[in-house]
């Protein structure tokens, strides 16, 4: 049977809405959570406006219902709660419905397969479902602002008790729907999981041994096992708050004996995985750029991989530095910090692997090079600055404080998103067939670089002058009011940097019809991904690709070009190769 | 079923490939499990540990030997499981079906019995809520005792009665005659999952019950 | 950039102007006092105005009135600083006369069965004034919006722990009002701002109009009722309750009246989220001080 | 925009003050060196045409010497954090004499209690006071920190404090301030809709203004327990 031709027949719902094609849904996938992405950069927005002018009329904010912003003779000025509902929504929604299915939905489903030699995923249905779970799941998010005492406010940590019983907040329906969402979300990002490795162990092309897969392969790879044990730590923990919130039990209400602390250690235990979630692909997609960009085998392939395998094994055992202040006994504290220090280690490897790749390098400087450099350079200081509260009487001081939303935006912002834009726009022609227009492209990227640093770099000022987090109005605090310009200055900066992300948007959106078709490798690049149409057929490849080396062998000597695809025989091999091409076994 | 879903899943093995792709899926996902069940049985502990005076002595509260008798019936269940795999290697489709049907008995009187016990308890006062907690009777413990048990047994009972469900749909298809000496994997991978929820319970007996 | 923005913010403020002019400027008179605001279109109230009559309390303090504790505004400076004087507690408030004041009166039973009232169409205003709630003590009919006024221009919380009825924990940041209500009768709800714990108020809900709070003279109308037999209940967060049967004929005020001292502060049972059916049996076994 | 701290008025002050710039130092350098070679190589090994990358691998001892070295180089921080930490955090470091204060926290109060003349909290000579907490200056305060509702973390800026309160738990919480003066205490802990009002003000005052203060209060402790009678009905 012909898989190809039988994809034409297919119905058009079949095809663009319950596809099983691997790339139709890494699409889908992209179209949600760009949506979240917007959708949480507003909130921010939102956010930044109440902490640059706090209390005063929001524009546009008399189109929002009262329970959100209060109309007062001045115009409408935001309320506590819809505060604490948008520091917790933006960070729910950009770490689980858009950096999350970014990169692991994104990606996973779109490289894999492409990536390994496979004609798709190992469980396609399964894949799909995967997508309309993760899909209402988001909608479901959003829903919660609708209800009656407004969106869950306890932080995307949902620190209980605040979070166990809505007396504390008024939040109840909210709450209980943000509980829900995440582990119907959950449920989404196992079946996920479950395909991306299995796919990987089973699938690959004869030839594609481990150490032939790219980086950003097997950091896909690693990133999977990560999700499926961490996530149903954070199910199981889910599960107990929402029976606390709706039928009365008390895991984590101290006033019938249970321990709010299991809260933190549980989540902080499914956290901390989860952190090294957000960041894992992101190195392996800037290893495979940065090594296309600069023309070179990536430097130190193996120690690349041990530093993903050790940075995945390490987060299991440094969850405690997130309470290091929670209360939790010191001497826990102190081994903490120590497994927290050490995992710095892997870290900065893979730093200097990627600078040994660029060293002697011939770097070409597109679009996706830029943004895996700006990676880089970002990765630098949220990682050094992480340092700082791994240190435990350090953290005393920065704890909950903006040094930490510096970091952790250094590390997610500067660091996952900058690695999200090398990868769409490296990997656009794959999905679309075209490529993104490289000028816009690099006006974009010198734009958000800089305007990033304005809005980020002075947080950890103010963090350090000891600003905490999550604060409605800073002005309340005699010693924060010092700091109010900064507040002001970071709120326009970041009015800025959302505005220039418009021209992203419109050189995607325009891209796609207007882009310069890309051919089968624009980038000249090696991997199996390369070796087939922009975009690939429904089943891939035509026949079974037969892999004969690494991924990186950039300006290899044995050939005239720079790059060597994975599949193209040996030259000695050209004449008699060992292994016959096979037609598709299906 | 889609084709193109169906080529992909029942391919012929990759070389180097050591299991086929749907069994390498549920060890895979059983791995999760696994992870589920520690959260839920660590919180337990750590509950345990912090207010020890709040949980019962063992069988103060809970029928032991009842419980007991239920964990025989659900290891006899692996048992017969087992059997049913056994017949189906050997093509013997008479057996598969009689031992699937066994299974299924045995899983549901083990569910239906972990009812019975939640109604009883539950009068006497044993809930999972705290507020609710011993009305009925004096009971030994505070509500965290209520709460994990139920959390605890009832997701168990309920990864029980979905293998049930599931089961149900492999018996009907081995009715249909679909499965063969050759191709018996739905029936391998359901006995794995069955296996894993056997073991997850002799766990939980081990600990909430005995200690 | 900056100058762009700055010129968004103006035009916002004028918007915000125009916004004020519409509304009236609303919002600003402190002071307070229960002012039933504009009324509206009243329902038909089930009363025949012709035969009806009116219930008059009067609460009296006997003995000493105790000395109330200052309260210590040290934390909120903006609050002190309205203060000439050292601000006082307001659990206790006697009048120069003796009465009682903040004390919640209301007809406790014997109301017609088939008798239901329309929900008042005005809002009853409890305004945060100095850090206290004025009114500290408002009686409200179910259903009927009760507006919390924020006139102190810092941020206060207003938490409200009903039994009956579903909580709610609002703040406001600013000088603004916040609407809400209760759908069912129950007396009392306490009501406390968690920013200064010594802030605490209490609403009566009840399905019928008539009650009424004590002035500083101890006084309070219930309004207009058929004649017929009643109970009437007086509440004091202190001193708790006291009952007493009232007799209304057509077209006269009959008097009610109760008397709280310091002595029943030892034992007095405070009822908080009690419901009420004031459709009970009229007459009710009377507490013995009640006249 | 600074990178320095802000003054620090406790004996905590210095140590963690010290990691803090050690820590600055270290990366630093590494941020200078890091960011400089990826900026130089970008410049110095940009796109030449017909002219290939140079084809290396990789160097184990490239790799060792950077493995090594921030492995070195992070336990050495850690190991100079320990002692520091130790001090803070550990409840045997309390010293004998330290005065024993409550710091109770709700929403959206922080209730101080000292423990008056007797130095026993507990008994009818202690002080409460809300949001305001008066303390000695060099006389170490061992404050036994709760919290009736939520969440909440006792922050002390300038004594380089910070420990969360947690319902049901008694966490002790020291320090000992070294200079006179009105410094902030805030919440540093989401705790609920107006956490952001959850500040107050630390008065550590010299020995003999501080004897004055506890005098003045004691003279009406009475008032101030039946105001605690009267909260509690």
């Amino acid at each position: 049977m012909d898989a190809h031709a039988h994809a034409h027949e297919m119905p058009w719902i079949r095809r663009y809405i319950f596809s099983t094609d691997h790339k139709t849904i890494a699409i889908q996938f992209l179209l949600m959570s760009l949506f979240f992405l917007v959708v949480g950069g507003l909130l921010a927005m939102m956010m930044r406006w109440q902490l640059g002018f706090p209390s005063e009329p929001m524009p546009g904010g008399m189109l929002l219902p009262d329970e959100m912003m209060a109309p007062t003779p001045a115009g409408a000025i935001m309320l506590p709660e819809f505060y604490n509902s948008l520091v917790t929504m933006h960070g729910t929604i950009m770490i689980f419905f858009a950096i999350m299915p970014l990169l692991v939905g994104v990606f996973g489903n779109l490289l894999i397969p492409l990536q390994i030699g496979a004609d798709d995923m190992a469980f396609p249905r399964l894949n799909m479902a995967s997508f309309w779970m993760a899909f209402p799941a988001g909608l479901l998010m959003l829903a919660s602002f609708a209800v009656e005492g407004g969106a869950a406010g306890a932080g995307w940590t949902s620190y209980a008790p605040l979070s166990a019983s809505g007396e504390y907040t008024g939040v109840y329906l909210g709450q209980q729907l943000w509980l829900i969402s995440l582990t119907i979300l959950g449920f989404a990002s196992l079946a996920g999981a479950v395909n991306y490795i299995t796919t990987i162990i089973n699938m690959r092309a004869p030839g594609m041994t481990w150490f032939r897969m790219p980086l950003a392969t097997w950091a896909l790879f690693i990133t999977a096992i990560l999700i499926l044990l961490a996530i149903p730590i954070l199910a199981g923990a889910l599960i107990m708050l929402l029976f606390d919130q709706t039928i009365g039990t008390a895991f984590f209400l101290p006033a019938s004996d249970g321990e709010p602390l299991l809260w933190q250690h549980l989540f902080w235990f499914f956290g901390h995985p989860e952190v090294y979630i957000l960041i894992l692909p992101a190195m392996g997609i800037t290893s495979d750029v940065l090594a296309n960009g600069a023309r070179k085998p990536v430097f130190g392939y193996h120690a690349m991989v041990l530093a993903i395998v050790a940075i995945a094994f390490l987060s299991w055992i440094v969850w405690g530095h997130h309470m290091f202040q929670s209360g939790m006994n010191p001497m826990l504290g102190t081994t903490f910090m120590i497994t927290t220090m050490v995992i710095a280690v892997p870290s900065a490897i893979k730093v200097f692997n990627w600078l040994g790749t660029i060293y002697k390098g011939n770097i070409h400087l597109h679009t996706p090079m830029l943004h895996a450099l700006g990676f880089v350079s970002m990765f630098i200081i949220g990682g050094l600055s992480g340092v700082f509260m791994a240190s435990t009487p350090v953290d005393v001081y920065i704890h909950d404080t903006y040094f930490i939303v510096a970091h952790l935006h250094y590390v997610l912002f500067g660091g996952s998103l900058f690695a999200i834009f090398a990868g769409i726009t490296f990997w656009y022609p794959k999905m679309f067939g075209r490529l993104m227009n490289e000028k816009w492209g690099r006006i974009h990227f010198w734009l958000t670089m800089i305007l990033y640093n304005i809005v980020f770099w002075p947080m950890h000022s103010i963090g350090i002058q000891g600003h905490m987090r999550r604060i409605y109005d800073p002005t309340q605090y005699e010693f924060l009011q010092p700091l109010q310009p900064i507040n002001q200055f970071i709120t326009m900066a970041a009015f800025a940097l959302v505005a220039v992300q418009v021209i992203y948007a419109l050189n995607f959106i325009i891209s796609i019809w207007k882009g310069k078709k890309a051919g089968n490798n624009p980038w000249k690049a090696n991997s199996l991904e390369w070796t087939v149409p922009s975009p690939p057929p429904h089943g891939n490849f035509e026949l079974v690709p037969i892999v004969y080396r690494g991924p990186y062998e950039y300006s290899a000597p044995d050939v005239e070009e720079d790059y060597w695809l994975q599949d193209a025989p040996p030259p000695s091999e050209t004449a008699a190769p060992a292994l016959e091409p096979q037609p598709v076994a299906d | 079923m889609s084709q193109a879903a169906a080529s992909t899943a029942d391919r012929h093995p990759m070389p180097g490939m050591m299991v086929y792709n749907v069994k390498l899926g549920m060890w895979i996902f059983l791995l999760s499990e696994v992870m589920f069940f520690t959260a839920l049985i660590g919180s337990y502990i750590i509950l345990r540990f912090a207010h020890p005076d709040h949980f019962a002595e063992p069988g103060a509260v809970l029928n032991v030997p009842l419980t007991a008798f239920n964990t025989f019936v659900l290891i006899c269940s692996s048992v017969s499981m087992v059997k049913a795999y056994a017949a189906i290697t050997q093509g013997d489709q008479k057996g598969l079906r009689f031992w699937l049907l066994v299974t299924i008995l045995l899983g549901t009187f083990f569910v239906g019995v972990q009812v019975v016990e939640y109604i009883i308890l539950a009068r006497e006062g044993f809930v999972p809520m705290a507020e609710l907690y011993g009305v009925a009777h004096e009971i030994e413990g505070a509500a965290l005792y209520g709460a994990t048990f139920y959390t605890m047994t009832g997701f168990h009972g309920t990864h029980v009665t979905i293998g049930i469900l599931c089961m149900w749909f492999v018996l009907y298809r081995a009715w249909q005659g679909k499965y063969s000496a050759d191709n018996y994997g739905a029936v391998e991978i359901m006995g794995l999952y069955w296996h894993f929820v056997d073991l997850v319970w002799i766990i939980l007996f081990t600990i909430v019950y005995l200690i | 950039m900056r100058d762009l923005f700055g010129c968004g913010r103006a035009m916002l403020m004028a918007t915000a102007a125009v916004f004020a002019t519409a509304c009236g400027g609303g919002g600003g008179e402190a002071g307070g006092g229960m002012e039933q605001e504009a009324a509206g279109e009243e329902m038909a109230s089930p009363v025949d105005m012709a035969t009806a009559g009116g219930i008059h309390a009067m609460v009296m303090f006997e003995g000493m009135a105790p000395e109330m504790d200052a309260i210590d505004m040290a934390s909120e400076p903006n609050c002190a600083a309205r203060y000439t004087d050292t601000p006082m507690a307001e659990e206790v408030v006697v009048g120069g006369g003796g009465g009682l004041a903040n004390v919640f009166v209301y007809v406790r039973e014997g109301l017609d069965a088939g008798m239901s009232f329309p929900t008042p169409g005005g809002a009853v205003v409890m305004d945060q004034v100095g850090c206290r709630y004025v009114p500290r003590v408002v009686g409200v009919q179910a259903g009927q919006d009760l507006t919390f006024r924020n006139s102190d221009g810092l941020p206060h919380n207003i938490n409200a722990s009903p039994s009956e009825n579903r909580g709610f924990n609002i703040s406001q940041p600013v000088n603004m009002d916040t609407n809400r209500n209760f759908p069912l009768a129950e007396v009392m709800v306490p009501v406390r701002c968690d920013v200064h714990g010594w802030m605490s108020a209490y609403v009566g809900v009840l399905d019928h109009p008539f009650h009424g709070v004590t002035d500083m003279e101890g006084g309070a109308d219930l309004g207009m009722l058929p004649p017929g037999d009643y109970v009437v209940e007086a509440w004091h967060e202190r001193y708790g309750t006291q009952t007493a049967s009232v007799t209304v004929t057509t077209g006269e005020t009959a008097m009610v009246s109760f008397s709280f001292s310091e002595a029943m502060a030892a034992n007095a049972v405070v009822p908080m989220g009690e419901p009420i059916d004031p459709h009970g049996p009229g007459a009710h076994t009377l507490a013995p001080e009640a006249h | 925009m600074s990178w320095l701290l802000p003054d620090s008025y406790s004996t905590f002050g210095p140590d963690v003050d010290f990691l803090y710039y050690a820590i600055l130092v270290v990366t630093g350098v590494v941020f200078v060196i890091t960011e400089a070679l990826l900026v130089y190589f970008v410049i110095r090994y940009r796109r030449r045409d017909g002219q290939k990358a140079t084809y290396i691998h990789g160097s184990t001892k490239a790799e060792i010497i950077w493995t090594a070295v921030p492995f070195i180089a992070v336990l050495g921080l850690a190991f100079i954090s320990i002692p520091s930490w130790n001090m803070m955090k550990n409840p045997d470091s309390v010293p004998a004499d330290a005065l024993d204060y409550i710091v109770n926290a709700k929403q959206f109060e922080w209730e101080i209690t000292y423990a008056g003349a007797d130095g026993v909290t507990g008994t009818a000579d202690d002080i409460s006071t809300i949001n305001i907490m008066h303390v000695p200056v060099n006389q170490a305060v061992n404050i036994t920190l709760r919290s009736e509702d939520v969440l909440h973390s006792f922050f002390l800026p300038e004594m380089r404090v910070k420990q969360d309160a947690v319902p049901g738990m008694d966490i002790t919480v020291w320090f000992e301030a070294t200079r006179a003066g009105a410094y902030p205490i805030g919440c540093a802990e989401l705790c609920g809709n107006l956490h952001t009002t959850m500040g107050g003000t630390l008065n550590v005052y010299e020995a003999a203004d501080f004897e004055a203060w506890v005098a003045s209060q004691s003279a009406d402790a009475d008032d101030a327990d039946d105001a605690d009678d009267q909260e509690d009905q």
